[in-house]
C-alpha cells in the first residue's frame, strides 16, 4: 500500500519536474506570458493572431481564453488578466479601464442556404425577433414557423444586435438561445427554417448572409458605413500594459496583423 | 375476452427480452456511431500533436494532458481523504448520531449535480480565492465531487473484510492503525480500487464542472495555476460550435473508448474481488 | 500518542465532506439569497420573465421546464429501466447477468457531451423532420434524459427486486400463480420502495443534468406549450449565461442554484431516507 | 507454587446480561490449566478477559480485580499492546491473515520494531519449531498461508502466537475443528510448551482436559463450580454438577 503511495508520488515528482526542465530551459530565454480572455466573439480572432505572433515571438506565450466580454471586463480590473476582450462599448462605470480598438466587425444575420430569401428590411428582422411575425409564409416563402435564435442575456454579440436590430423592441421568450457564434451557426447550417445573427467574420458557405434592405454585410459596405449592424472588438488594459504585452498590442495594430484579421473577415481600423 | 394467463406469461417473456436487448442495443449503437465516425481520422499524429486553429486542425495532446492532469491530481487528493473517511465510519466510530450526520453529508454531497459543484467552485476556488480558471481550481472542484464515490465503495470495500481477521491482528500486539494498516486496507485494496477507477472515469467525462472552474485555454497546462482543457471540455467546443465535426468524433471517439476502459477494468476487478470473498 | 493522532487524523477526513457540502451551500446560498432579499421571493419563484439585465428575474418558466424534463425522461426511462431490471433479476440467465449487468451500467459511464451531441446530430433532425418545430424540444430532451437516467433506475431497482425474499416467489409459484402473475403480484410489490426510490434519483439525476440538455433543449425562455417546443431548465439558465454575467445578473444565476439545490436535496432526501423507513 | 494470575470477584456483564458471576481464582506458572463447561458457560469471556480482546463487543461491564504478575489490568491503565505481547491467544478456527507462512509469523515481531531479516528468520524458525511444524513448513516459508491444510494452519496460529514471546497462552478451543491426528499434534505441541509458558485451555472436550492439563476448572451459567488439580476434579468431583459433566450427563 504503502509502497504503492510512494510508487504514485514519485511518478508524480518525475511528471511535475519535467514540466519545469522545460519551463527552465524556457526561463533561460525569459518567457513571458499574455493572458487574455473574454469576448467568445473576439476570442477566434485574437487566438489566430496569436498564433501567427508566437512564431514570430517564441518567448512570448500568449494564453486566450473566453468567458464572455463581461467576464473579460471584470477580470481586466481584476487584473487576473493582461489583456480583455470586449465585443461592446464600455459601459459608464466600466471606463476606468483602456479601450483599444482592434476592429469592427460586422453582424449577420444568417439563413439557412436552402431558404431563397435573400434581402430583408429591418423592420422584418425586428418583427421576427420581437416575435410578430412567426411564419415563413408572411415573408413570402413556404408555410412553416420560424425557428429563430438569439444569443444569450449578456452576449456582446446580443448586446449589438438589441441596441442596432431591435432598437426599443424586446426580443421574445419563445425564441431558442444559443451561447456562441458558433453554436448558432451550426443550427441554422442544418436547420433549414433557422434564423440567426452572428459575426461576419464567421460567415460561409454552410450558412446565408441576408442583405439587410438592400445591403449586403460585407467588408465595403461596413467601411463605407452602409451597412449599420457593425459593432467594435475593443482590448482592454487595466493601466499601462508591461513590454511584452504590449509588443502584442503592437503586432495586432499593424499591417501584419490587420491583414490577419482582414482575411478572417473583419474591418481593421488602419 | 380473457387471455389465458400462459400466453401472457410468454408474451412478457419475450417483450422483456426485447427490452434489455433494445437497452444494450442503445449502449451499441452509442459505441458503433462514434466508432464509425470516428476511427478514420485517428492517428498517432492526432494524439500527439497540439490543436491548431481552435482544434480545427491538428491533434489533442495538451487536451490529453490537461485531462491526465486534472484526473491524477483529484484523485491524488481525493484517495487518502475518500479512503480516510471510509475507515473512520467503519473502524473508528460506532452507528450514533455523529455517523448518520457524515453519511448524510456523503449523501447529499453524491447528489449534488456537477453545475452546481461548478458554481460552486467558480466563486469559490475562482473568485473568493483568487486562482482564476486554474488547473488548480478544477482539481480541487473534481476532487469535491468524486469524493463520495470513493467513500461509498472504500465502505464497502472495508466491510467486506472478515472482522475474525482483525481480533487476530489486535491479539498478535497490533494497535488500531497498524490492524488498519497492515490488514484492513491490504484485504481492501482491489474495492478501493475499482472505486477510484469509478471516479476516474467520472472525471475524466466530466464537462460542466471543469468549465468554470479549469477553463478552456487549449494551451497546455504548465502549472496548477495554468487554465487547461479537458478532452471532455474540448469534445463539447468541438461539437457545439461546429468547429470540425472530425475532429470532434475522433476526440469523442478517444473519450468514450478511455472511460469505457476504465470502467470495463473497474468491474474486473470488482468480480474478483466479490469471488474471492465468497 | 500516534493512535490518537491517527484517529483525529481519521476524523478530520470523515468531517471534510460535511465541511465541503456546507461551504457548497453557503457559498450558493450567500450569493443567491440576497437576490431574494432584493427582488422578492415571490418576483423570482413565481416571475415569469428573465430579464437579469433589466432587472427581470422570474425563473417560473425554467421550473416548470425543469420537471416537464425530468417527467418526460420519467415517463421513457422508468417503464424501460423497471422492465429492464425486472428481465435481469427474474427472467435472465447468471450468465446473461454477468454480461447484461455492467453493459447497462457502462451506459452510466459515457460522458453526458456525447449523449447531448448524439441527440443534437440524431434526435433533433428526426423530431424537426417528423413532428415539426425546431426538434430542439421537451421531446428530444426527455428523450435523451430518458435514456441517461436508465443506468440509475435499473440498478437501484435490480437491487431492490433482488432483496425480495426467495420464499415469497415460490408460496405464489405453488399456489399456481404463472411467473408473470408472480412477478406482478408479488415481487414488484414486495420492492415497491425500492423502484420508487430508483424513480427519484432517476429525477434527480435528470433534473440535474446541465451540457447534454443545453446541447438538445433550445434554451427558449418561454414555458413550452407543446412538446415539440423549446425550453431552459435551471441548470442550462445557470450554464448559459455564468460566464458573462455580472452584478445583479450573476446573483440572479446564484438564485437560479439555490432553488436547483433545494430541489436537488429534497428529492435526496425522500430517495435515501423517506422511503427506507417506509419500507 | 507461584500464581501467574489471580482473579478476584470477577463479574461480567453484557448489556445487563450478567455472564460471569463472582469468580475467584489463581492459575499457576508453568501449567496447563484447562477451563471447561457447556456452551454459553462464560469460558470463552473469561479468557478474552485475561488479554483485554473483550473490549471490542458492545456493551460490555467488567467489575472484580484480575491481577497478572500483581498488576491489576482491569483497573489500572495497562498498556494494551504490551499486555497482548504477554498473553498471547490461539482462536477456536485458524484464521491466517492473507500473506505467507514467513510473514504470518513474522507479523507480531515486526510490530515490536524488529527488521532484521536474521533475527526474524530465527524467531520464524524457533516458533516452528515449538509448535511442531518447522520440519513440514521449511521449505514453505513463502506459500500463502490459506493454501495449508486445517491442523497446519492450527500450529502456524500458535507458532504465530509463540513468536511474540509470551509469558501466558491462551488457547479457545484450539482443536474444535481438527482431525485427531491434527489434535495429537497440538497437545504434544502443548505438553513441551508448559516448560517454558503458562497455558490456558478452553475446551469442551473433557478428555483432552484429563489428558493434558494440570489444573482445570469447571464454569457453568457463569459461576465457577470447581476448581483444582486434574486428577482430582476428575476422580474425586466435590460438586455434582462436575461429575455429571465429566461423565458425560450433559454439556
Amino acid at each position: 500500500m504503502s509502497k504503492a503511495a510512494f510508487f504514485i508520488f514519485l511518478s508524480f515528482v518525475t511528471l511535475l519536474s519535467s514540466c519545469s526542465i522545460n519551463d527552465n530551459s524556457e526561463i533561460a530565454k525569459k518567457k513571458h506570458t499574455i493572458t487574455i480572455a473574454g469576448s467568445t466573439s473576439v476570442m477566434p480572432f485574437v487566438e489566430k493572431l496569436s498564433e501567427h505572433f508566437m512564431v514570430d515571438n517564441p518567448n512570448i506565450i500568449v494564453n486566450v481564453q473566453s468567458g464572455g466580454s463581461t467576464a473579460g471586463i471584470q477580470a481586466c480590473f481584476n487584473k487576473t488578466i493582461d489583456i480583455g476582450m470586449s465585443s461592446r462599448e464600455l459601459k459608464e462605470e466600466e471606463r476606468a479601464l483602456k479601450e483599444i480598438l482592434i476592429c469592427y466587425d460586422g453582424i449577420s444575420i444568417v439563413v439557412h442556404p436552402k431558404n431563397p430569401i435573400k434581402d430583408l428590411p429591418l423592420t422584418k428582422i425586428r418583427a421576427i425577433f420581437s416575435g410578430k411575425i412567426k411564419n415563413w409564409k408572411e415573408l413570402g416563402w413556404i408555410d412553416r414557423k420560424i425557428d429563430a435564435i438569439t444569443r444569450e442575456e449578456g452576449s456582446g454579440t446580443r448586446g449589438a444586435f438589441e441596441e442596432l436590430v431591435m432598437k426599443n423592441e424586446e426580443i421574445d421568450d419563445a425564441i431558442m438561445v444559443q451561447d456562441s457564434n458558433g453554436s448558432v451557426k451550426e443550427i441554422v447550417a442544418t436547420d433549414p427554417y433557422a434564423i440567426g445573427y452572428i459575426s461576419l467574420g464567421l460567415v460561409d458557405e454552410r450558412v446565408k448572409g441576408l442583405a439587410i434592405d438592400g445591403i449586403h454585410a460585407n467588408i465595403q459596405n461596413i467601411t463605407s458605413r452602409r451597412y449599420k449592424i457593425v459593432r467594435p472588438f475593443l482590448f482592454l488594459t487595466n493601466g499601462a500594459p508591461k513590454e511584452h504585452v504590449q509588443t502584442f498590442i503592437d503586432f495586432v495594430l499593424s499591417k501584419q496583423g490587420q491583414d490577419i484579421l482582414r482575411k478572417e473577415g473583419l474591418v481593421g481600423v488602419r | 375476452m380473457r387471455i389465458k394467463p400462459r400466453i401472457v406469461d410468454v408474451f412478457v417473456r419475450i417483450s422483456l427480452n426485447l427490452q434489455a436487448f433494445f437497452t444494450v442495443g442503445i449502449l451499441a449503437v452509442i459505441v458503433a456511431i462514434i466508432f464509425i465516425k470516428g476511427s478514420p481520422y485517428i492517428n498517432l499524429e492526432f494524439i500527439i500533436s497540439s490543436p491548431q486553429d481552435m482544434g480545427r486542425h491538428g491533434g489533442i495532446f495538451s487536451t490529453i494532458v490537461g485531462t491526465i492532469l486534472l484526473v491524477l491530481l483529484s484523485i491524488f487528493l481525493a484517495t487518502p481523504l475518500g479512503v480516510g473517511t471510509a475507515i473512520f465510519l467503519t473502524e473508528y466510530t460506532k452507528e450514533s448520531v455523529f455517523t448518520k450526520v457524515i453519511r448524510f453529508g456523503v449523501e447529499s454531497l453524491a447528489g449534488i449535480p456537477s453545475i452546481l459543484f461548478g458554481l460552486f467552485g467558480f466563486i469559490f476556488f475562482v473568485t473568493k480565492l483568487k486562482m482564476g480558471w486554474s488547473l488548480l481550481a478544477g482539481v480541487l472542484t473534481t476532487t469535491i465531487m468524486i469524493l463520495p464515490t470513493i467513500i461509498r465503495t472504500s465502505e464497502e470495500a472495508i466491510k467486506a473484510v472478515p472482522r475474525s481477521l482483525r481480533i487476530v491482528s489486535y491479539s498478535l500486539s497490533a494497535t488500531k492503525w497498524e490492524t488498519v494498516k497492515k490488514v484492513v486496507l491490504p484485504s481492501a485494496a482491489p474495492g478501493i480500487l475499482t472505486g477510484v477507477m469509478l471516479s476516474v472515469g467520472r472525471a475524466v467525462g466530466e464537462t460542466a464542472a471543469i468549465i468554470f472552474t479549469m477553463g478552456s485555454s487549449l494551451r497546455m497546462p504548465l502549472s496548477l495555476m495554468d487554465s487547461g482543457r479537458t478532452m471532455a471540455v474540448h469534445f463539447y467546443i468541438l461539437a457545439r460550435e461546429g468547429i470540425s465535426m472530425e475532429n470532434a468524433y475522433a476526440t469523442a471517439l478517444i473519450l468514450v473508448l478511455s472511460i469505457l476502459s476504465i470502467n470495463i477494468l473497474a468491474y474486473y476487478i470488482m468480480n474478483r474481488v466479490i469471488s474471492k470473498f465468497s | 500518542m500516534k493512535e490518537y493522532f491517527v484517529k483525529y487524523m481519521l476524523m478530520a477526513f470523515a468531517l471534510s465532506s460535511l465541511f465541503f457540502l456546507f461551504l457548497i451551500f453557503i457559498f450558493i446560498l450567500f450569493e443567491g439569497l440576497p437576490l431574494f432579499h432584493k427582488a422578492g421571493l415571490k418576483h423570482i419563484i413565481l416571475g415569469s420573465k428573465w430579464a437579469p439585465t433589466k432587472g427581470s428575474f422570474g425563473i417560473f418558466p425554467m421550473i416548470i421546464s425543469s420537471f416537464l424534463v425530468t417527467f418526460g425522461a420519467l415517463i421513457i426511462g422508468g417503464p424501460m429501466g423497471l422492465s429492464c431490471a425486472i428481465y435481469l433479476s427474474e427472467y435472465s440467465g447468471k450468465r446473461m447477468k454477468m454480461f447484461l449487468k455492467p453493459a447497462l451500467e457502462l451506459l452510466a459511464g459515457i460522458p453526458s457531451v456525447v449523449y447531448g451531441f448524439l441527440g443534437v446530430v440524431y434526435i433533433v433532425p428526426l423530431v424537426r423532420d417528423y413532428f415539426g418545430g425546431p426538434g430542439f424540444s421537451l421531446l428530444s430532451t426527455s428523450l435523451i434524459l430518458g435514456v441517461m437516467i436508465l443506468p440509475t433506475v435499473i440498478s437501484i431497482s435490480f437491487d431492490a427486486l433482488m432483496s425480495v425474499p426467495k420464499t415469497y416467489r415460490e408460496g405464489s409459484l405453488a399456489m399456481g400463480a404463472t411467473k408473470w402473475q408472480t412477478i406482478y403480484k408479488v415481487v414488484v410489490p414486495s420492492a415497491k420502495s425500492g423502484i420508487l426510490a430508483s424513480f427519484i434519483l432517476g429525477m434527480g439525476r435528470a433534473i440535474g443534468e446541465t451540457m447534454a440538455v443545453i446541447m438538445v433543449a433550445g434554451n427558449a425562455l418561454r414555458t413550452p406549450l407543446s412538446i415539440l417546443d423549446p425550453l431552459r431548465t435551471l441548470t442550462s439558465n445557470i450554464a448559459l449565461e455564468l460566464a458573462y454575467a455580472s452584478g445583479d445578473h450573476r446573483l440572479g444565476l446564484f438564485s437560479t442554484g439555490v432553488v436547483l439545490l433545494i430541489i436537488i436535496m429534497i428529492l435526496n432526501y425522500i430517495a435515501n431516507f423517506g422511503i427506507k423507513k417506509g419500507s | 507454587m507461584k500464581a501467574k494470575i489471580t482473579v478476584k470477584d470477577l463479574e461480567v456483564f453484557f448489556d445487563k446480561n450478567q455472564v460471569l458471576r463472582g469468580i475467584n481464582l489463581s492459575i499457576n506458572k508453568n501449567m496447563i490449566t484447562g477451563i471447561m463447561g457447556p456452551a454459553g458457560s462464560g469460558k470463552s469471556t473469561f479468557i478474552s478477559i485475561l488479554n483485554k480482546m473483550l473490549e471490542f463487543e458492545d456493551n460490555v461491564t467488567i467489575k472484580g480485580n484480575v491481577y497478572i504478575d500483581g498488576v491489576d489490568i482491569i483497573n489500572s491503565d495497562v498498556d494494551q499492546v504490551e499486555l497482548r505481547r504477554k498473553v498471547g491467544t490461539v482462536f477456536a478456527v485458524p484464521i491466517p491473515l492473507p500473506r505467507s507462512v514467513f510473514e504470518n509469523i513474522a507479523y507480531g515481531p515486526r510490530l515490536k520494531g524488529i527488521k532484521d531479516r536474521d533475527e526474524l528468520f530465527t524467531i520464524v524458525k524457533e516458533s516452528l519449531e515449538k509448535a511442531f511444524l518447522w520440519d513440514e513448513m521449511k521449505d514453505r516459508l513463502n506459500t500463502s498461508a490459506l493454501k495449508l491444510s486445517g491442523g497446519q494452519q492450527q500450529r502456524l496460529c500458535l507458532a504465530r502466537t509463540l513468536a511474540l514471546k509470551p509469558e501466558i497462552i491462551l488457547l479457545d478451543e484450539p482443536c474444535s475443528g481438527l482431525d485427531p491426528i491434527s489434535t495429537a499434534k497440538i497437545e504434544d505441541a502443548l505438553s513441551d510448551l508448559k516448560k517454558e509458558y503458562t497455558i490456558i485451555l478452553v475446551s469442551n472436550n473433557t478428555k483432552q482436559i484429563a489428558r493434558i492439563t494440570d489444573y482445570s476448572a469447571f464454569f457453568y451459567m457463569g459461576n465457577l463450580i470447581e476448581y483444582g488439580p486434574t486428577e482430582k476434579v476428575f476422580t474425586y468431583p466435590a460438586n455434582k454438577k462436575t461429575e455429571d459433566y465429566i461423565s458425560g450427563k450433559f454439556g
